[in-house]
């Protein structure tokens, strides 16, 4: 939650309330080791602010975050915090903007390794940055270069680079490949399949391009404004999307087939996330939505929050 | 741009050492294309060796009144009739010479403006470092540090504390004190531009990702301030401090106006300025116009390097 | 005819009490008159008192006033005018309350007859009378300015805004810091000797702005003129200098009183208490090349500590020629003989080229092998340091001095005085507290002494008694050097008031 | 925007209170007052009396108090040197200084934009380095010198302009005014030109930088894409861009301009509150010293509020942040 | 065929810097006909904007037209005179850029910048531009126009001022419109919104289209044709199915395989080994050799020119006759 009321004063002069903007209310999901779990959804959806509160960056207002049993928000488990720390890491979505730009890159590869001491000796330290290096298909010499020094594809290995020094097991991965071209998109999906093949590494991933998203999922997360309104399989959510707002989605994407599937834009406009609306959020853009929409929050039942379904109004493998 | 993936060897490889870096860096080239600042370059150097040379450089110790002749005072440039050696471009009210005090002055204006500039930065970067970063309480209070120095520019702050360490310590002010209190006005009064400066590029680089990253790593804020942050907000501050140099040696001038500034026995390039100003009328031209081209030299001189830097400095206008 | 006039220093308050400063002072002098008036040679002449008398016993003054005299609002000028003048001067707030001698009473004998009755004698009560000026009682009763403004007050009195006096002038307005204008009193009693009608007073401090406005001609008088710019304007077509000798005598001063000086690298003991050290210093201080190179030629070097024009047997003492070997052998003759370090202090904005003339004398005692570390200040600070309030805080001094009665005896009792009685003021000034006993005993029996000739032999033997023991070390007195259009006549005094009532303008 | 002004008007307060506090810890080392007021030969009795009744025995915090205490009451004081009430010297010169402020800033963003933006447009063409060179004078001569100069050339040389003053000026009310008249509008040139210089350098500058940064933006390659012409992209898209650091300088160095204000006044004789201040320094005159500063520092405040103000008029982004920062 | 629209002739684009000259276009031909949508595709530095800024005569220093010729409906712009040259930018040609929050000034009101631009255009009145503006605005789809039009561009959402920037680049109804990466930064809800709107343009106006893009599925939709870019020179351009679908030239072929489906099953997707070279270092030859599986001797030594293959013109020399074929192609 953001405070985003006037200051103090303000309010005291003003007579106006605090206002909160709920980016995300009442998320729940969980991911089991060495699964990819992606979350979709609109620009401004929340997807980022859950990634933020997943690896600690942000507290959640309520609620916690719990990893490997260890609840990341209770004060009494800071020392264990700290280990699950090195634990967890975090590809930023803009891989250039994640790298010090001051720094060579060994460095920055280097730099959770001396932060949680995983080794002492100098030489072990460079050596092991070579080894992480050539792991993501650098070469150990590129370490003397500067970031931007780097293309894009080359600016995410060194990302991966740095999330993987400190041995960490569990890796959320913000819109990865946003601003890459196809080609070089390939090469890092690629990456991220073998590592996880090979250490079994967990990835939370959260992009908009759904096409990325089926290719790497093994479970999805539909958000809405805040809320998930849809969990489920990889290949079963492309297969029958439940939600409205998934099959809006979908239908919205661009067809590479060319299989003369008509695209249907998504109607309206996400609304004001301060002020949203009450009952089921997606209710003014929802064809289906009727009077208890608009009052009552869904609850998240069998993999989807939606009256309609729930009701049977709406069937399951009406659309795709 | 992208290099081959697999690491084939770019075809211009990147020097690795220091120097080879900077020999081979953009700036260097812009600086190698302008032959304005070349020279700007030179004169700089110029200046700044001939400062610390001034001992071996100069033919009189302007600073050591035994060594003044008031016999000598008031004698034209040589080239004048009544010119006479050693004195090249003639000598001042008490028959100091000018070409050595130049030297020596230069010493002086050069000290107070890299120490005040070095001092005003020092503080201004750290405040605006941690006001930028920690935000909230701890910004406020700085800003508005901030607001009530803006009210006490240098020239009031100089008359202020000049009074105050005149009166405290009482007795003599030696050279260092002296210096020390034009240094201090100085720095207290450039301050906030820096602090401003810094703080509006703090608060654009701690949302970037890479701060984000180092918080994950958990590192402790001081580190992340001073060790991610610092370098990348340090570009403006450069020009800003090649501009505030320029502009302390005219400050310190400018107290001396005032009465605040380097006694007259130990003069600055300002103070030879203020003395040599008196004899404007009186024909005696040649005690202000060579500090003052001296000066006026220099200034120009460290603030088209300071112009070419911040060009150079800027990727998009390369 | 209008007479426009820089200063470098302002005309500050209208009331002729709050503030003791020459620039004010003389403005106050065109329009205030006090009950003598000082003429053209600055010898003592009839003002609003026509003449007075001393009792046998010296202790009853007895002044007749000048009659058909008018304030400038038309009042009549009488007795009660004196005594309540007297009255105020020395009130709370006023700074010349020393001006009337404490204690004296002043009563009135007939609207024209004032008496004075004093608790000692004192020959030279008369000397300082042209100092206080005589205000209109009635008018400072109506305007509720009984009292001179005390400048811790909130409101000020309409007196320091206005003025009303006997004059020869009025003025006609009044901004301080900006203008000040001058009219002339057509009612006035004397003789008119300007032909003006208008008078234009502006402060100009910066010099080279003053010099400037000189030569532009868009001013007729300025004072000073920078010494350095005499020649430009000698050379200007339109203005010149007026230079002579100024009463104000510039000399250096020693801390001889403490056992150990405060600045300097001699420990345990004070050099200038010894008197080898003293001419040491003044042997090694070539006053002619101060005057010709420093002072340009326009001062007078002196070797008492008071002008020739106020003390008539100035000429028979003369100044010890400048000798630099000499000045050495002293000081190793007292021990000293790789010299020492010691601090001056010197203001920097008070006398004519007072920081070069430090400047200089710190390059002729480092030729003798003396070390002096100069600390020039602006005068505020100066002053703070050095005087009584500042616990004479310091080893070595300029200072300059004239002497507010015109007379020896002031030189004698608050320069030359010993300061060890702490219940008198004798030797308040005497910064170094140079001290002889037997010269103290003469000044006392100056002070009562009413004959001239015998009077002037007892300060001759005082000053003697100074100069053989080098207790100062004068140095000149400094020229005046007014700047004045060539389309005007001045008369200059010699105590520097720049009083335009003998001024005539050609148009 | 209510709640703005008092949020802006309590910090001010503060600022105002800390630069009195500031003011008052340092005045006791300008120097004793008492010797401005009394001549060298005045007895240590007077002088004692003197000091008693200016107030200068009781410790600095109760001077303080007490000054606080009249001051808010509008009570300011009498000058020690003029005994007239430190707030009708201050009305009296204000005018003056805040005319010549104005007119030098006036002529310092009128010819230091118009140089700034041709030199951004032609960063390579020879006039445009003239002007870069040249304008550097006004920051490598110290502000007296060239004041000078331009007496000795402009009045004692040529005798076109006045040397000193302010020409006559005429009342409107409380301000006395010297642009209504010629001889005013004359006594102006030089004074506004030697303070102007610094800051005409300074936006120069600024503005030179910012049109190079500006020109290179999206929008004005978006602007030249949609045929607007040269004019109406540099004048109207690109300079307008640049104004925000402009106005941020031109209110940052105001402080500076009162500041040097206090050298071109000494110079030109200027009867503003720069040539009050610096006589009250030399002359110990706390009470002008303090309403100096307290005025500087609450002069300073407003043009804060300007700044602030202009921002949201130049910049429709800040509008909501101003009312709201968030 | 009637006249295309717009017609590029060999063109090449350079960039002098220090350490040489980088030649970014490298002699690329090709024509927009009426109506018809253009795709541009290609590796991120392969020359996609530069093409693009050439057209519409935008290259800013240090880089410059190096050479061929421009042609708008048959009339040479590339040599105008500036002024001429602005009078064609807006006019005749609309260019839309890929970010919407950077391309409209902060500091004015939308409708300022659409009476602006179409007062320079047009002799329309100051109340029948705003007329037309608000009519432009309704036609690129956002509600309200009326009310909406006296905003400042960021009181819009992104999708909004994306089409405001193209409302800007209609004003003067344009014969061509350059539009380069117009959805990049847009989810894809807006950008089905903005994608449809380019359609409808070229179906009703019959404007040209030239729209760069690194979304495939976004031209896959949209384009009639497409061009396939590397290095800076056109490896591939034909009608967009033939293209997708039955790539010929080695790059295409591994860009279009490297494109993750919403329908295929495979495990790792296709990708090119390596990346594109430094402009600086571009290897004699054909530039894509180096990371081409199917290289042979020629490929090293000779630049391929374009050449007519079915309905493609392709930059290959396997499918040159003449040369020795070594294999087959896959
Ligand atoms: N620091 C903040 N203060 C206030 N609101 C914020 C803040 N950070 C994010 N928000 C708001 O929270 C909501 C969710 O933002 P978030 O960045 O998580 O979205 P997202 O799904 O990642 O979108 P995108 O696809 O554009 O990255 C948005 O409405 C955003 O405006
Ligand atoms: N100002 C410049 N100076 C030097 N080289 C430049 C300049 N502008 C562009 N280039 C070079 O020209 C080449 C083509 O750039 P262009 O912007 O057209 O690429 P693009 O195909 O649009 O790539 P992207 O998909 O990343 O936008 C690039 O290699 C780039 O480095
Ligand atoms: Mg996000
Ligand atoms: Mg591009």
């Amino acid at each position: 939650m953001f405070d985003v009321s006037k200051p103090w004063l303000n309010r005291v002069l003003e007579g106006g309330e605090k206002q909160y903007l709920k980016a995300v209310d009442g998320v729940s999901f969980s991911i089991a080791k060495g699964e990819t779990f992606a979350l979709v959804g609109e620009s401004g959806s929340g997807k980022s602010t859950v990634a933020r509160m997943v690896v600690g960056l942000l507290p959640p207002t309520d609620g916690e975050v719990v990893i490997d049993g260890v609840s990341m928000s209770s004060r009494a488990a800071l020392a264990e915090r700290q280990r699950l720390r090195r634990r967890i890491q975090m590809i930023f979505q803009d891989p250039y903007a994640s790298l010090n730009p001051r720094w060579q890159v060994d460095r920055i590869v280097a730099e959770p390794i001396r932060a949680f001491r995983l080794i002492e000796r100098e030489k072990e330290i460079t050596d092991r940055v070579g080894e992480l290096l050539t792991l993501v298909g650098l070469h150990p010499a590129d370490g003397k270069k500067y970031p931007h020094e780097f293309s894009g594809g080359q600016r995410q290995r060194v990302a991966i680079a740095r999330a993987l020094a400190s041995n960490a097991e569990f890796i959320v991965c913000d819109e990865p490949t946003s601003a890459l071209d196809v080609s070089v998109q390939a090469q890092i999906l690629n990456l991220m399949r073998d590592l996880q093949d090979r250490l079994g590494l967990t990835y939370l991933l959260i992009s908009h391009n759904l096409a990325v998203v089926r290719h790497m999922a093994s479970r999805i997360g539909v958000m809405y404004l805040g809320r998930i309104v849809e969990i489920s399989n990889g290949r079963e959510l492309f297969a029958h999307p439940k939600h409205p707002y998934t099959r809006m989605l979908l239908d919205a994407v661009p067809d590479v087939g060319m299989t003369g599937r008509q695209r249907i834009p998504v109607s309206g406009e996400i609304p004001n996330p301060i002020s949203p609306p009450s009952g089921c959020t997606f209710n003014p853009r929802c064809p289906f939505a009727n009077e208890r929409c608009r009052a009552e929050i869904p609850p998240l039942l069998g993999g989807v929050a939606c009256h309609a379904i729930h009701e049977g109004r709406l069937a399951v493998d009406a659309a795709a | 741009m992208a290099d081959a993936i697999q690491a084939a060897p770019a075809p211009h490889s990147t020097p690795t050492t220091w120097a080879g870096r900077f020999f081979d860096s953009d700036v260097w080239a812009s600086f190698k294309r302008s032959k304005l600042t070349m020279v700007a370059a030179f004169l700089t150097a110029l200046f700044m060796a001939s400062a610390i040379l001034a001992g071996l450089l100069s033919p009189q110790d302007p600073f050591d009144p035994a060594q003044l002749e008031l016999m000598n005072s008031r004698l034209p440039p040589i080239w004048d009739a009544e010119g006479q050696m050693p004195f090249v471009l003639g000598t001042d009210e008490q028959g100091r010479d000018i070409f050595s005090a130049i030297l020596y002055g230069l010493r002086i204006s050069l000290a107070v403006g890299i120490l005040g500039v070095a001092l005003s930065a020092t503080l201004g970067i750290t405040l605006g470092l941690v006001a930028g970063y920690l935000g909230g309480t701890v910004d406020a209070i700085i800003m508005r540090i901030a607001d009530v120095q803006l009210t006490f520019p240098a020239i009031l702050i100089a008359l202020l504390v000049d009074g105050v360490v005149k009166a405290v310590l009482g007795g003599q002010l030696d050279e260092v004190t002296t210096l020390s209190v034009l240094v201090f006005s100085i720095g207290l009064s450039f301050w906030v531009q820096y602090a401003r400066t810094v703080r509006g590029s703090v608060m654009v680089e701690k949302n970037k990702d890479y701060i984000a990253a180092a918080r994950l790593i958990g590192l402790p804020t001081p580190v992340i301030m001073f060790r991610h942050v610092l370098p990348n907000v340090l570009g403006p501050v450069l020009v800003i401090a090649t501009i505030n140099l320029a502009l302390a040696v005219i400050t310190e001038a400018t107290l001396s106006f005032l009465g605040t500034g380097m006694p007259e026995t130990m003069p600055s390039l300002g103070t030879l300025i203020r003395i040599g100003n008196n004899y404007l009328f009186s024909g005696e031209w040649w005690i202000v116009a060579f500090p003052g081209i001296a000066l006026a030299v220099l200034v120009l001189a460290i603030n088209l390097l300071g112009d070419w830097l911040r060009d150079a400095l800027n990727p998009k206008l390369r | 005819v209008t007479l426009r006039y820089a200063n470098q220093g302002d005309l500050k308050s209208l009331d002729p009490y709050t503030l003791n400063e020459t620039t004010t002072i003389a403005h106050h002098g065109h329009v205030y008159e006090g009950l003598t008036k000082r003429d053209k040679d600055l010898s003592i002449i009839p003002g609003l008192a026509e003449r007075w008398e001393i009792s046998e016993d010296g202790l009853t003054w007895r002044l007749f006033l000048r009659k058909n005299v008018k304030f400038h609002n038309g009042n009549p000028f009488n007795a009660d005018d004196v005594i309540f003048s007297a009255t105020r001067v020395r009130a709370q707030g006023s700074n010349f309350q020393t001006r009337v001698p404490s204690g004296s009473e002043w009563v009135k004998v007939d609207d024209y007859t004032v008496d004075v009755k004093l608790k000692s004698p004192n020959p030279i009560m008369n000397a300082q009378w042209d100092t206080w000026y005589i205000m209109d009682k009635e008018w400072a009763e109506a305007n509720n300015s009984v009292a001179p403004t005390p400048a811790a007050a909130t409101t000020p009195s309409y007196a320091s805004l206005n003025a009303n006096g006997t004059g020869p002038f009025k003025i006609e307005s009044h901004q301080p810091g900006v203008k000040t204008v001058f009219k002339p009193n057509k009612d006035w009693w004397g003789k008119v000797e300007h032909n003006l009608d208008e008078i234009v007073f502006t402060p100009i401090a910066s010099d080279a702005t003053r010099v400037a406005a000189l030569l532009s001609g868009e001013v007729d008088v300025v004072e000073p003129v920078p010494l350095q710019d005499v020649q430009r304007v000698n050379s200007s077509a339109n203005a010149k200098v007026q230079a002579g000798p100024e009463l104000r005598t510039i000399f250096l001063g020693f801390d001889q009183t403490r056992d150990e000086l405060l600045f300097s690298n001699v420990k345990g003991k004070n050099p200038f208490k010894d008197k080898r050290v003293r001419e040491a210093f003044y042997k090694a201080i070539d006053i002619e090349t101060i005057k010709s190179r420093v002072m340009r030629g326009m001062s007078t070097p002196s070797a008492l500590m008071i002008a020739p024009q106020l003390f008539s047997l100035s000429k028979d003492f003369e100044r010890p020629k400048a000798d630099v070997e000499g000045a050495k052998k002293l000081l190793a003759d007292a021990g000293y003989p790789n010299g020492f370090e010691v601090g001056m202090d010197c203001p920097n904005d008070r006398y004519v080229n007072d920081e070069a003339i430090c400047q200089a004398v710190v390059g002729m005692l480092a030729r003798a092998g003396v070390k002096v570390n100069l600390m020039a200040q602006p005068k505020a600070q100066y002053f703070a340091k050095v005087l009584k309030s500042g616990n004479y805080n310091t080893s070595f001094y300029l200072l300059g001095w004239t002497p507010g009665t015109f007379d020896s005896h002031n030189v004698l009792f608050d320069i030359e005085g010993c300061r060890n009685d702490p219940n008198s003021s004798r030797g308040e000034s005497n910064l170094g507290n140079f001290c002889n006993k037997q010269h103290d005993e003469l000044t006392d029996k100056i002070l009562v002494e009413s004959n001239k000739e015998k009077r002037d032999q007892m300060i001759k033997q005082a000053f003697q008694i100074t100069f053989d023991e080098y207790g100062y070390i004068p140095l000149h007195q400094q020229a005046l050097a007014w700047g004045v259009s060539n389309k005007v006549n001045l008369v200059q005094r010699a105590d520097n008031q720049v009083l335009l009532y003998w001024a005539q303008k050609k148009e | 925007m209510f709640a703005f002004v008092i949020r802006r008007a309590l910090q001010a307060i503060g600022v105002l209170l800390a630069v009195g506090i500031i003011s008052f810890a340092m005045f006791r080392f300008a120097g004793d007052p008492v010797n401005q007021i009394v001549s060298l030969d005045t007895p240590a009795a007077e002088r004692e009396q003197v000091r008693r009744s200016l107030g200068l025995d009781d410790p600095v915090p109760v001077q303080f108090a007490r000054y606080l205490s009249r001051a808010v009451q509008g009570e300011f004081g009498v000058s020690y040197q003029f005994r007239q009430p430190v707030s009708d010297l201050l009305a009296e010169r204000m005018p003056a200084t805040l005319e010549l402020a104005f007119c030098a800033t006036l002529f310092a963003i009128g010819f230091g934009v118009l140089m700034g933006v041709y030199s951004g447009l032609k960063r390579d063409s020879f006039l445009a380095k003239v002007f870069q060179t040249i304008s550097l004078i006004g920051i490598s001569l110290p502000t007296f010198l060239i004041g000078i100069l331009l007496i000795y050339l402009f009045s004692v040389i040529l005798g076109w302009l006045p040397s000193f003053g302010r020409g006559d000026t005429v009342r409107l009310g409380w301000w006395s005014t010297g642009l209504l008249t010629t001889s005013g509008l004359k006594a102006l040139i030089m004074p506004s030109i030697t303070l102007g210089l610094f800051q005409m350098t300074l936006i120069m500058r600024i503005v030179r930088a910012e049109m190079l940064e500006v020109l290179r933006t999206d929008y004005i390659k978006f602007a030249r894409a949609r045929g607007l012409s040269t004019r109406a992209i540099h004048f109207g898209h690109a300079l307008k861009n640049t104004l925000v650091p402009v106005i941020t300088i031109v209110g940052l160095q105001f402080g500076s301009v009162i500041a040097f204000a206090i050298i071109t006044e000494t110079v030109f004789q200027w009867p503003g509150m720069g040539l009050l201040f610096v006589q009250a320094v030399q002359n110990v005159d706390i009470p002008i010293m303090a309403a100096y500063l307290m005025l500087v520092a609450l002069i300073f405040v407003l043009i804060n509020l300007a700044v602030d103000i202009l921002y949201t008029i130049v910049d429709p982004r800040l509008r909501t942040s101003i009312r709201q920062p968030a | 065929m009637a006249e295309p629209v717009l017609s590029v002739r060999d063109l090449r684009v350079e960039f002098v810097t220090r350490r040489g000259i980088l030649k970014a276009i490298d002699g690329i031909s090709f024509d927009i006909a009426k109506g018809e949508v253009l795709g541009v595709v290609g590796e991120s530095g392969a020359g996609k904007s530069v093409t693009g800024s050439a057209v519409i005569g935008l290259i800013d220093p240090p880089g410059r037209i190096a050479g061929g010729e421009v042609l708008l409906s048959g009339m040479r712009i590339d040599n105008l005179p500036p002024e001429e040259m602005r009078r064609v930018r807006g006019k005749r040609i609309g260019m839309i850029f890929q970010d919407p929050l950077t391309s409209l000034n902060p500091l004015y009101r939308v409708s300022e910048q659409l009476v602006e631009t179409i007062r320079t255009h047009t002799n329309l009145s100051a109340s029948g531009a705003r007329k037309r503006a608000i009519d432009l605005l309704a036609e690129v789809g956002i509600p309200a126009p009326e009310r909406r039009i006296d905003s400042y561009p960021h009181e819009f959402s992104g999708g909004m001022r994306q089409r405001v920037v193209i409302a800007l680049a209609l004003c003067a109804e344009p014969e061509l419109i350059i539009a380069d990466e117009p959805t990049t930064a847009l989810d894809v809800s807006v950008q089905a919104q903005i994608i449809s709107l380019l359609k409808r343009l070229g179906r009703e106006h019959g404007t040209a289209i030239m729209l760069v893009t690194h979304d495939m599925g976004v031209i896959a939709e949209t384009a009639d044709r497409v061009a396939v870019m590397y290095a800076g020179r056109i490896a591939e351009i034909g009608p967009v199915r033939d293209v997708v679908q039955n790539p010929l030239h080695p790059y295409a072929k591994g860009l279009m395989g490297a494109i993750p489906s919403l329908e295929s099953e495979t495990d790792r997707l296709v990708q090119i080994p390596g990346s594109m070279p430094r402009l600086s270092a571009i290897p004699p030859g054909c530039p894509f050799n180096p990371r081409c599986p199917f290289v042979f001797d020629r490929c090293r030594v000779e630049r391929p020119e374009p050449i007519q293959h079915s309905e493609h013109r392709v930059a290959c020399h396997l499918y040159d006759e003449t040369s020795a074929r070594p294999e087959a192609v896959a």
